[in-house]
């Protein structure tokens, strides 16, 4: 199928937002934690994972989604809920743990939810997995043709809970999609190490369901694949996992010295980065000027500067909200 | 009305039934739900009236399908799923410890989390260590989870279709030796009145189940019939007991405990689950920050001594409080 | 491979053991329960699961196995540990309660340990798979050539713990071999409702792992398979799964009405009974005459019979061991 | 000798190093306990020193590995198991609920099963809900686990090795504030003299960590030091503070407990888990049976009040239990 114009460069520009959004939460992060490197703090205390590299997964894929199609997502989530179309300036303050903040500073970064967006995400791996199952029962019993969308690592696909998820989604038909995040690494962990598989493509027939393995680093290819997979899901056709092989520039978490990775491996990355290669694309098929893009990496940098600012402005929570919310 | 004699397992499944019929968000999942109406038939019926997509049968897949029970919520539904046994939790804990319990808190109140958990409690019929736990002192830690555990056929209707209203997470425990199954041991108080039309039980509320003067027992499900019973043979032994049925954990009533305490200036806590870092603790522990000074004697516990569940009879009856051990600890109270 | 006359002797003495151990089971449990079924009757109380009509599986697999190789059983396991040369008179004690059972009454049908026979077994779906790559991988540490078998009910392979276990068996190339009952049902809950392929067969390649379905209602079938399969293990060659496709015969405990069974189902699986066939097969191979079947038919009877008087004579435990054993 | 100084995470990857030399069964398995060494540093170095077979990465499958060390133990291995943080045992819940901890009981006795299961607990760093939590309260709830909670080098080091020696299940539990991490913030107490040779300190027995007439103060873990802050402060309001250091929840030093509210009149447990039906009621509910006429006042707790742990500087420092929280405490008790 053709893809439009403005929807590449919407592609584009998510990509974008993602990369330099987090890009500039790594310089927050760190405004605190040098020379000496104190985990709590401030402004962005706590665990910190990023998910540069792998900006065109959360992409593709979410180009497809509506608001009300659910998302659930993991530990490394910034790019998801960008791509789904979240709020720049709750999540930056969320990450500051503000009032303002999508959570209200309760949830912090492992922790988004927007209601309204129908997306989740959560610290424990595999977790999610059947809350997409979960929500995709809701919308079939509904009658809607929402989907829902679970993303998971290379390392979660060896947790229990895919099995029972992927299992679930198949015999009841649901409409969820399975995309799995391979990045060759839980933390420290090779997939050779974990994985008893080259991919988790091939475990999708243990569910009797579509599996396809494809280029995590070109947004295109997670587009199609994705597209499909949804729309079946939409049709009422069932479940379709998805494997996109890529890659974390990154640490495992900010701080990592990332000693296993070996000697050269992430240049060899480098050379696929999905935004450099795809603007290049879109400047070489005449769909992008470099003065648009210019332009588009301006009004990003704005989006960026303004969430900062909202997230430095806001205030933070009363100690006494601490007690709210257990219970509704 | 008030005068029709049911069982606790029907009246579970009437409550559920009248939900489903008045709120077609709420439906039912687990194992063997379906057809078959449940192990311990909390689901007696349901499938036939509403069919396999609202009567949902499961795979042996606790994680995935107690973790859909709470992605449905989120999506707007009202989901109650069975865990056969408490004991089966072990292969789901991580959706109640860190999902069910905490997306509300996490997510700032956005989310709501309307799931009910129901599972199966209770030993006394050697199913032995996996399949005879307790456990609701373990739920009760965890913050975020309401916790409900009827002792009669009428609490269990009205408090499931309090359960099934509210929208907090809840797990909603029924004693196995109390559902009034024709395959158990028969216990009076199992079948009993019942209203037909839908009611509530807030949650909160304990029920004083007899009034006394010299010792307060406090208990729930099975115990609160082991503690009426050895109050009734203490009664002839000229020693009056009160007798107070918490049927939920969370909220407690503490109001309950400690005006009872502040009247008979005695305690003991009587407890099926395990001894120690559960329950019987937290009793003794309110009632100590709040009502000191009444007590005339040091409180008292009577629990599974911290022993998994045996197996064969004569270890099963030592270990399981029964009405003789604790007519005795109420003795050594007033003594 | 050529099959010695004293194995298939062997063979059809283990599936009768089975069989008339377990019928007499039936009528002891059914003594204390009729005319009013009460669970927590004696002699015999609580559950009661039969292996009747699945004899051939752990016969044909248990056949290859030495007594300090392993075995991790299900909630439906007296089949597993006789097969694995267990005690019929600790066995019978231990479902009476008795303090000369197994376990010394602590266990219980569904709990049965032998520290000896290396056999374990549990109430618990699934949690067994993972006992039996432990031990695996305490073997292959040992240095020994010991291996390690599951067995599990076509409802446990959609539990978590199957996927992380077979996962964990394939990546350390352990010596364990994981045998399915597929015996239609989980409870009342048919394979075809609550598992998404065809056999569990296919699910070993998710895995990377061997995989075979074999007619569990054929010791022959299941002996060759497993034999395989143990003999892979033993040479350090990694784990294998086969799935054994048979029936119970009874319900999945004892006082299920079995409504779920369609009419007729149970009449075909017994034209396969594995052991009226079998025996019937090496009457007509000339390795049994009638006269040695019906031999071995009173001496099996013979030793349960032993059983049986010798749980009925024994004490039970006192009152205070409970107490004990909690910790060593 | 003494007078070495090395950080509680040091001390225990030295216990392991040392048992792992003394006895070829022991081992240690769990995610990124190899070439990383631990995420908080509990295994550093001895991947180097054993390699791959004894000091072994697995994937993201705690039921599965979790289950796979008890069977290991099952088969004469010695197995230490690492679950990454506490928050993460939902994910193996069943293995630990129903098999680490019963088997030797279900068996009566024949089989042993010695698997030291060693977890990350704790808050105070922003890690949130699902990453802070402390849950000791609920494993010793269950019988069949030994409890272990060291807060100094020393004690780490010495109830480790006593841990690997035990020949029954033990849940290790160290606080990541306390590790002596460089990335955390620094307590001094996580860097103190600890000896190079192997030792043991049993379990069971509480550590008096500072004398004290007026208060007992009952804490584990960082609240050990929490509390000892506090008492510091109170010395000179002319409070006298005794702070005890339970070390180990099951066996539970109730002796020493008793002895000193025996002596201070008054009692206050601090915890960090969470407040109800967990180790403070436990600690409270002992001291009322065993010493209630003694007290003096009511006894209180200083716990988590009920909620999942929030991510926000301001609103975690509101649920964490502080010195200062600490100290006002007691100043009521003795007010
Ligand atoms: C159940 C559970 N086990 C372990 C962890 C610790 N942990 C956090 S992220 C991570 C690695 C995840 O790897 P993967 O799924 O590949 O995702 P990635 O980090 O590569 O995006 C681990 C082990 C956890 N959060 N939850
Ligand atoms: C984790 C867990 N979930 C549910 C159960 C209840 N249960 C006991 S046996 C059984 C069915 C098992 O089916 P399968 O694995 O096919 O074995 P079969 O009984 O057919 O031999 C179920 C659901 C359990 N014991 N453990
Ligand atoms: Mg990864
Ligand atoms: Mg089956």
């Amino acid at each position: 199928m053709p893809v439009s114009k403005e929807t590449l460069i919407e592609l584009y520009r998510t990509m974008l937002k993602i990369r330099l959004f987090e890009e500039r939460v790594a310089e927050i992060y760190w405004e605190g934690k040098s020379p000496v490197f104190n985990i709590a703090a401030d402004p962005i205390p706590g665990e910190m994972h990023l998910y540069i590299g792998e900006e065109a997964v959360a992409t593709g894929v979410c180009a497809h989604l509506r608001p009300d199609d659910m998302v659930a997502g993991t530990h490394r989530s910034h790019g998801h809920y960008i791509a789904k179309g979240g709020d720049l300036k709750k999540l930056m303050a969320e990450l500051f743990g503000k009032k303002t903040g999508l959570c209200q500073g309760k949830g912090g970064h492992m922790h988004l939810f927007d209601a309204n967006l129908h997306f989740g995400c959560g610290g424990i791996i595999g977790a999610g997995i059947p809350h997409a199952v979960g929500a995709a029962l809701a919308f079939k019993m509904q009658g809607k043709d929402n989907v829902a969308v679970s993303f998971f690592g290379d390392g979660a696909a060896n947790i229990g809970a895919f099995h029972e998820s992927l299992n679930l989604a198949a015999i009841w038909k649901l409409p969820v999609v399975f995309i799995v995040e391979d990045n060759l690494y839980a933390i420290s962990v090779p997939k050779s190490k974990s994985t008893a598989v080259k991919s988790n493509a091939e475990r999708a027939a243990a569910y009797g369901m579509p599996g396809v393995l494809v280029d995590g680093m070109d947004v295109m290819a997670v587009y199609e694949a994705a597209g499909e997979a949804i729309a079946r899901a939409r049709r009422g056709e069932g479940p379709s996992l998805i494997e996109c092989l890529c890659y974390r520039y990154k640490g495992h978490f900010e701080g990592d010295p990332q000693l296993y990775k070996p000697e050269g491996e992430e240049e060899e990355w480098r050379k696929k980065d999905p935004i450099p290669n795809f603007r290049a694309k879109l400047i070489k098929e005449g769909i992008l000027t470099e003065e648009e893009a210019a332009k588009i990496q301006a009004e990003v940098k704005a989006l960026v500067d303004e969430a900062e600012k909202f997230a430095r402005e806001s205030p933070w929570p009363e100690p006494e909200e601490a007690l709210k919310h257990v219970f509704l | 009305m008030g005068e029709r004699i049911i069982s606790m397992y029907e009246a579970i499944a009437e409550a559920i039934a009248q939900e489903m019929e008045r709120d077609p968000r709420v439906f039912v999942m687990g194992e063997d739900v379906g057809f078959y109406g449940g192990i311990f038939g909390a689901t007696t019926g349901l499938w036939k009236k509403f069919g396999d997509e609202r009567v949902r049968d499961t795979p042996i897949s606790e994680m995935g399908f107690v973790g859909a029970a709470v992605g449905a919520a989120l999506e707007g539904m009202r989901p109650i799923v069975e865990v056969m046994f408490v004991d089966f939790t072990g292969a789901c804990f991580d959706q109640i410890l860190n999902h069910m319990s905490k997306i509300q808190y996490m997510s700032g109140g956005q989310l709501k989390v309307p799931v009910v958990l129901m599972t199966a409690i209770g030993g006394g019929y050697n199913d032995a260590a996996q399949h005879s736990q307790c456990l609701y002192g373990l739920f009760a830690h965890l913050p975020g989870l309401k916790i409900v555990i009827p002792s009669t056929p009428y609490d269990a209707k009205g408090l499931m279709i309090q359960a099934i209203r509210d929208d907090n997470p809840v797990m909603y425990f029924f004693h196995k030796g109390l559902m009034g199954l024709p395959w158990m041991t028969i216990i009076e108080a199992t079948w009993a009145p019942v209203p037909e039309e839908p009611y509530t039980i807030p949650f909160g509320v304990a029920d004083i189940k007899r009034e006394g003067k010299d010792v307060t027992i406090v208990a729930v499900a099975m115990m609160v019939h082991r503690a009426l019973e050895a109050a009734q043979k203490l009664e002839k032994e000229g020693i009056s007991v009160e007798v107070i049925d918490l049927r939920t954990l969370v909220p407690l009533d503490k109001e309950a405990i400690i005006n009872s305490v502040k009247k008979t200036h005695r305690l003991l806590v009587v407890d099926e689950d395990y001894l120690s870092y559960g329950m019987s603790g937290e009793i003794v522990a309110i009632v100590a920050e709040n009502a000191l000074e009444y007590l005339d004697a040091p409180p008292k516990r009577v629990a599974v001594p911290d022993v998994p569940i045996p197996y064969s009879n004569t270890l099963e009856d030592f270990v399981i409080p029964s009405a003789d051990r604790i007519a005795q600890a109420v003795r050594e109270l007033v003594g």
